[in-house]
């Protein structure tokens, strides 16, 4: 049986789910709307917590789909549930009949614009965290010049009714600590302060990453969300926050500020999942069945979802999803 | 500073009014503090500019320092205001504007709320029919005074007689931007630019040939709020926010500070004093202040008018040297006369900060 | 036999014997200069007092020559250290009564002046100068070859401590290695000398006392003079009040540097911690190393049990605490706030109960000792049911002497007020602050322990024999502190079978969990729980019982079997 | 007549200005002090805090906010029992800081 299955987005999702898919047997297609497969993950430069090179992941992560028939550059264009499945048009004009579709779109990176008071786009030296593992990685920033204040804002667009999402980004404050200590490896005269509101390490070797941060890295955790940034005369960062646990508000002049930005909802693909009848969840994600059994399968037969398209997730969740969905299709496929 | 970031987000708070036609109701603080400021918008916009802005004699406060101060119920500031377009519905008009940033935030919020809440908008209808027998009526376009200063800053740029350049230098004037805080820190969309960088101030400044300062305690408020200045316990929080706005923009050198709501240039203007007697320090050049002025005042003097028929001898720091960079004539001989041409007599002046 | 009284060869030995004697007769003036006037008073005292004049004696013959103490530890280290200093003392006092039984020398009138004082290197180079006695031959030879033998196993002692059961031993910086090395030499060539007569070996016999007498107030060999005026001082009941004067600095240079206490240390166990033992704490305080005294003073638990095993019974606690008193603190305590406090209302209660700060945080010991009072039928009251003022105890520690005045004088007027003339506590470290500090006039002070074990005897307590075996751990504030080792065991014995621990009583291992130490981190502090549970486990116990707070929970982190206060096994096996 | 008017200090602890040495001198000796994660597991079970606002967390925190003053103010309360040092969920040496910072 060499059944087509589609899968929509190229990501670590979407290439684990091929993999897995491809080992059963069956004919996975990826269809990657960007110029390479590698999602967000190939943009990283080490991933928590245990600093290990993002690079290693992704390798091998095309090294397993090497075989299999993937579209980059494209998008579905239209999509027709059919007798036997599904008819997909893409932008290239060629046509997909598939047994089943997985939808492996993962997030959008919250626009850090948006949170307008931290003036993102406005002040020289605000930054994402996007844009310093990309310093990390190429070593390249004109605007990270030898930096002896930083701080880094958890939770922007998360936890903020104000910017209209309510829901726990999931990955960042690790993260948040993963970066500090990496600034402080570029940087070790640097001091580095990380404004909290929860800090939640959940995951094995988390916490000890925290302590590691604390202990050998000296990163100054604050509780407190940033609220104002404000640029002085010399075109540094001055931050207002307040130290709930101190209960004062404190004043601070940064030379680099770093925005954690959360996960949201990858719109680009609305239309598509329109018209596959996939509604959203409370938190703007792409709603599955069920939190706990059903996790991969959707209000619609044949359509599966895996990775952050439902929720924000970390690499080893969104890995450990696409290879649940990888059985789910094949068992639906032998039903 | 980005200026392109900036000028995103001011191309997407971009509201839309009417230029013409419009309901204008004064300011309870306004027109007492800063007489010519009123007078001379009316001029600008019905003399200079040819714009029909109607003024009702009946209308009256909007209610809104007495609903700040916990005086009134919401109800009753809501019924007040109901009466306020009932007015300008029987004038014949639908747009209104507001000379106060007070004002504009109460009526902001209250027609947010009956959109927000039908019901509440049924009882006021009742409580207006009730009270005052008139007829309900919202209006179709809400701004204040500012926004249409601001959308006409062109217009008055072409009449522009003393631009906001510095005559002896041939620079800018480094002019802060102060906004009140009911403008659109509760409603960001209902302002040009925005809470966080609104524009309808710096375009003004920008359009008439000044250098805006954009300082790090920009946003904080001047300190006035009804519950602060009038409670005379609070009086030193009052004062003591304004001292921080002036010890934060102290290093740009500013030349003029420009307001839009009825508290600010006030507290500005007169805290500038106080501070000075208490601690001997003053934040202009030689011993001067900051000049305070309301952005009809400066609209005023751009266009050429006589500083004292703008009511500029009102302020407490001396307004003289800001003349003089700009380049204005006047003649210090009329600084306390009166309209009827009469000497009304230098007031006592304080030494701590120059008053001439 | 030479026909002359006099040879250059001795004036080594008579420039070291000066200088010695001169050095010791300031430093004696210097002690107890240094002394305060009440100590003064009562050294002068207890010298006259028949009672404690005879512990001296006893004592001074006991340690000093025969080394009693170090015999009960280790008697090949008692040979050792006997064979030397008795061999050493026998052969100056036979040497002396010699010198009346040999004949005035040929040409020399040295009548009128007893001979022992106008050539007193005499006895000691006498086979030079005269011909004795053969029984005098005897003995001297005899105690020459016992004090070679000694200085034999020093020897094997050196190379290989283990033969001799000693694990650890101290390191030595030159000045101690040569004396030592003059010490072992002097004996052997002396019997050279004498058997060969060759001039060489006396001139090195005698240089090498020079050396030895020279060095001696340099060396840790200056404990054979000082022990004495130690034991004399120790006798006269004193405390050590500054840690390098006056009492203090007799005990300093009392300490022979023999290391039995490194080995005995809980800190041991962990060999890079050997260095913040005793025996190098008063090294450190004897060279004024500050700084290193400091902050072994501050690291050391103050378990006791260094003092335990001294064989010279040098209170190295004492010091350690004198010295942290030594250092002044840049804040002051405000305990002002205690004079709002009130406990409950005064009852009727016989017997107060007072908890302390560590109880507080092992609520079963007061669950248990409520059951165990109401079993009994007594008339109790919690002193501090919700939360108490501390005893004091943990701020004496630190040396702030002064400032637990506020916290004692708190508890003494609540505990007065009380009426109850019985003080029940169940934390050996408030146990000794009360039983040593306070004043509670009329008021009987009690451990837990002592306090259960009266009650069974009165037969007010029934209790459940079972099997379970139970091994006891002596908590240092109860056990070495106060000797309270019979009553918990016979506790426990009623209850089920005491198991013995590898070390107990007075050698009993601190928990780990001491409130002496600022130092010690949590790691270390694991390193030496480990090891004393180990020891408790040496015969296989079912459960670990102690009867300190902090041990329990200290123990509770390591032990491989359920750790219980005493309390809590008698009111689970109440009848 | 009294019109109320003065200027208050500043609530906001300017953190370009504090002054850290005392708690960098405490960090060099103690590197736990980094790892507190403001549990308040020593205010709660603290002796002195049962009768005064004694807290080491939050004293951690006036060490490191500029407040040395208040800190030594608090740190006067303390009786130095050890409770704190038992209850630490990190694990750090509570007791010898307080003595350090005395020093």
């Amino acid at each position: 049986m060499k059944e087509n299955i589609l899968i929509i987005g190229g990501g670590a999702a979407g290439m684990e789910a091929a993999t897995q898919l491809h080992k059963m047997g069956l004919n996975p297609i990826i269809v990657e709307k960007s110029e390479a497969l590698g999602g967000h993950i190939a943009q990283w430069d080490r991933l928590f917590p245990a600093f290990h090179p993002a690079k290693d992941v992704v390798e091998q992560m095309l090294d397993n789909v090497k075989d299999i028939k993937t579209y980059l550059n494209t998008e579905v264009t239209d999509i027709q549930r059919n007798n036997d499945g599904f008819h997909a048009v893409l932008s290239n004009n060629e046509t997909i009949d598939a047994k089943a579709v997985i939808l492996a779109t993962g997030f959008d990176v919250f626009k850090a614009e948006r949170k307008q008071e931290y003036g993102y786009g406005i002040y020289n030296n605000v930054i994402t965290s996007v844009e310093l593992e990309e310093f990390f990685r190429t070593g390249k920033d004109e605007r990270i010049n030898h930096p002896k204040k930083i701080g880094f804002v958890h939770c922007v667009g998360a936890r903020d009714v104000k910017v209209c999402n309510t829901y726990c980004s999931k990955v960042c404050c690790t993260t948040a600590l993963k970066q500090a200590c990496e600034i402080k490896e570029v940087f070790p005269d640097a001091e580095v302060y990380t404004f909290y509101m929860d800090l939640r390490m959940f995951g094995l070797g988390y916490e000890d990453l925290y302590l590691k941060s604390q202990k050998d890295f000296d990163v100054k955790c604050v509780r407190g969300r940033v609220c104002e940034v404000s640029e002085d005369m010399d075109g540094k960062i001055v931050i207002k926050a307040e130290d709930t646990l101190f209960g004062k508000p404190l004043k601070m002049t940064l030379d680099l500020l770093v925005l954690m930005c959360s996960m949201e909802k990858n719109k680009s693909i609305d239309a598509i999942q329109q018209k596959l009848g996939i509604a959203n969840n409370s938190d703007g994600f792409m709603q599955n069945k069920d939190m706990y059994l059903g996790m991969n399968d959707t209000a619609q037969e044949g359509v599966f979802v895996a990775g952050a398209c439902t929720a924000p997730k970390s690499l080893p969740d969104t890995i450990g999803e696409a290879r649940s969905v990888a059985v789910e299709v094949y068992n639906y496929l032998n039903k | 500073m980005i200026i392109e970031g900036k000028q995103k987000i001011w191309a997407d708070y971009q509201k839309d009014i009417p230029n013409d036609h419009y309901f204008y109701v004064r300011s309870c603080i306004r027109q007492a503090f800063w007489p010519g400021s009123e007078v001379t918008f009316l001029d600008i916009t019905r003399n200079k500019l040819g714009k029909d802005f109607y003024e009702n004699p009946y209308h009256t406060t909007c209610g809104g320092i007495a609903y700040h101060s916990d005086t009134i119920p919401q109800e009753t500031a809501m019924t007040i205001i109901a009466r306020q377009f009932a007015l300008m519905h029987e004038s014949g008009y639908e747009n209104y504007v507001c000379s106060c940033i007070t004002s504009f935030g109460c009526y902001t919020e209250t027609l947010e709320t009956w959109h927000e809440y039908p019901e509440l908008e049924a009882i006021i209808r009742q409580y207006l029919w009730d009270s005052c027998k008139k007829e309900f009526a919202k209006p179709k376009y809400l701004a204040h005074a500012s926004d249409l200063i601001y959308k006409f800053r062109f217009d008055i740029a072409k009449q522009m007689k003393f631009p906001l350049v510095n005559v002896k230098t041939g620079k800018p004037l480094k002019v802060v931007e102060h906004i009140g805080c009911h403008y659109s820190k509760m409603f960001p969309s209902k302002g040009f630019g925005g809470a966080e960088y609104p524009h309808v101030l710096v375009g003004m400044i920008e359009a008439w040939g000044g250098e805006v300062v954009d300082y790090p305690e920009r946003r904080h408020c001047c300190g006035f709020g009804f519950r602060q200045y009038f409670v005379q316990a609070n009086r030193g929080y009052s004062e003591s926010n304004t001292h921080k706005k002036f010890e934060s923009m102290e290093p740009y050198e500013p030349d003029l500070i420009i307001t839009n709501c009825p508290g600010c240039p006030y507290f500005l203007d007169r805290w500038q004093y106080v501070i000075a007697e208490q601690t001997g320090k003053t934040y202009g050049k030689n011993g001067y202040g900051i000049p305070a002025l309301t952005y009809e005042e400066v609209a005023g003097l751009v266009m050429g008018y006589d500083p004292w028929d703008l009511g500029l001898q009102m302020h407490q720091v001396a307004i003289e040297p800001l003349l003089e960079k700009m380049g204005i004539p006047y003649d210090p001989k009329k600084k306390y006369q009166g309209l009827n041409g009469k000497d009304l007599g230098q007031p006592m002046c304080p030494s701590c900060i120059k008053s001439v | 036999m030479n026909s002359q009284i006099f040879h250059p060869f001795v004036l080594p030995f008579v420039l070291g014997m000066a200088f010695v004697l001169t050095y010791c007769v300031v430093g004696l003036l210097r002690v107890i200069g240094q002394l305060s006037k009440d100590d003064r008073k009562k050294f002068w005292r207890s010298l006259v007092t028949p009672k404690t004049a005879w512990a001296n004696i006893r004592d001074i013959v006991g340690d000093c020559l025969f080394h009693v103490k170090i015999w009960k530890r280790n008697p090949v280290l008692g040979y050792m250290h006997t064979a030397i200093a008795f061999g050493w003392f026998m052969i100056i006092v036979i040497g002396h009564i010699m010198l009346f039984t040999l004949k005035p020398l040929e040409g020399v009138d040295v009548e009128g002046f007893p001979r022992m004082f106008t050539n007193f290197y005499y006895p000691i180079f006498f086979k030079y100068f005269a011909e004795e006695t053969p029984v005098f031959a005897f003995l001297m030879d005899f105690f020459l070859l016992m004090i070679i033998s000694g200085i034999l196993i020093a020897v094997v002692k050196k190379i290989h401590s283990k033969i001799v059961g000693v694990k650890r031993i101290m390191h030595f910086g030159f000045a101690d290695n040569m004396i030592r090395f003059a010490l072992w030499t002097i004996f052997p060539f002396r019997l050279i000398a004498e058997k060969t007569n060759i001039m060489a070996f006396w001139w090195l016999y005698s240089i090498d006392l020079f050396v030895f007498m020279f060095m001696l107030p340099f060396t840790r060999y200056m404990h054979i003079p000082t022990e004495a005026l130690f034991i004399l001082l120790r006798h006269a009941g004193l405390k050590p009040r500054e840690p390098r004067k006056g009492y203090a600095l007799a005990q300093i240079y009392s300490c022979p540097s023999c290391g039995l206490c490194i080995d005995a240390c809980p800190m041991s166990v962990n060999d890079k911690n050997s260095g913040n033992t005793s025996a190098y704490f008063m090294k450190r305080l004897r060279n004024g190393d500050k700084e290193e005294s400091q902050r072994i003073a501050e690291t050391c638990m103050q378990c006791g049990k260094c003092v335990a095993v001294c064989p010279v019974s040098i209170e190295s606690c004492d010091i350690k605490m004198s010295q942290r008193e030594a250092v002044p603190y840049a804040i002051n305590s405000d305990h002002s706030y205690l004079d709002a406090y009130e406990s409950n209302e005064t009852s009727n209660a016989s017997v107060l109960y007072f908890a302390g700060c560590m109880t507080q945080l092992t609520p079963k010991i007061m669950r248990a000792m409520k059951q165990i009072m109401e079993a009994a039928g007594e008339k109790y009251e919690f002193m501090d049911k919700d939360g108490g003022v501390c005893c004091g105890r943990p701020m004496l520690l630190s040396g702030k002497t002064v400032e637990a005045q506020a916290m004692m004088a708190k508890n003494t007027e609540l505990i007065k007020k009380s009426g109850a003339k019985r003080l029940v506590l169940s934390c050996p470290i408030c146990y000794k602050v009360f039983k040593e500090e306070y004043q509670l006039e009329g008021i009987e002070i009690l451990h837990h322990t002592q306090y259960i074990d009266e009650l069974i005897k009165q037969g007010k307590l029934k209790v459940d024999k079972n099997g379970t075996n139970y091994v006891y751990h002596d908590p240092c504030e109860l056990g070495r502190a106060f000797g309270v080792y019979d009553e918990p065991r016979e506790v426990i014995e009623s209850i089920g079978n005491l198991r013995k621990a590898k070390s107990e009583k007075e050698l009993s291992i601190c928990c780990g969990g001491s409130l002496g130490s600022f130092k010690l981190t949590q790691q270390e502090r694991d390193e030496i729980t480990a090891n004393s549970v180990n020891d408790l486990m040496y015969n296989n116990p079912d459960e670990i019982v102690t009867a300190c707070p902090l041990c329990l929970k200290t123990f509770a982190r390591k032990a491989p079997v359920a750790v219980k206060d005493i309390a809590e096994v008698v009111a689970t096996n109440l009848i | 007549m009294d019109f109320g008017f003065c200027l208050s200090p500043s609530s906001h602890v300017k953190m370009d200005n504090v002054d850290l040495t005392t708690f960098n001198r405490l960090k060099e000796t103690n590197p736990d002090i980094n790892t507190c994660i403001a549990c308040g597991s020593c205010t709660a079970t603290c002796t002195a805090g049962h009768f005064t606002e004694m807290s080491f967390r939050r004293l951690l925190l006036m060490l490191q906010r500029g407040k040395e003053d208040e800190a030594k103010k608090m740190i006067q309360r303390c009786m130095l029992c050890g409770k704190c040092t038992l209850v630490c969920s990190r694990g750090i040496n509570i007791r010898k800081i307080l003595l350090d910072i005395t020093r």
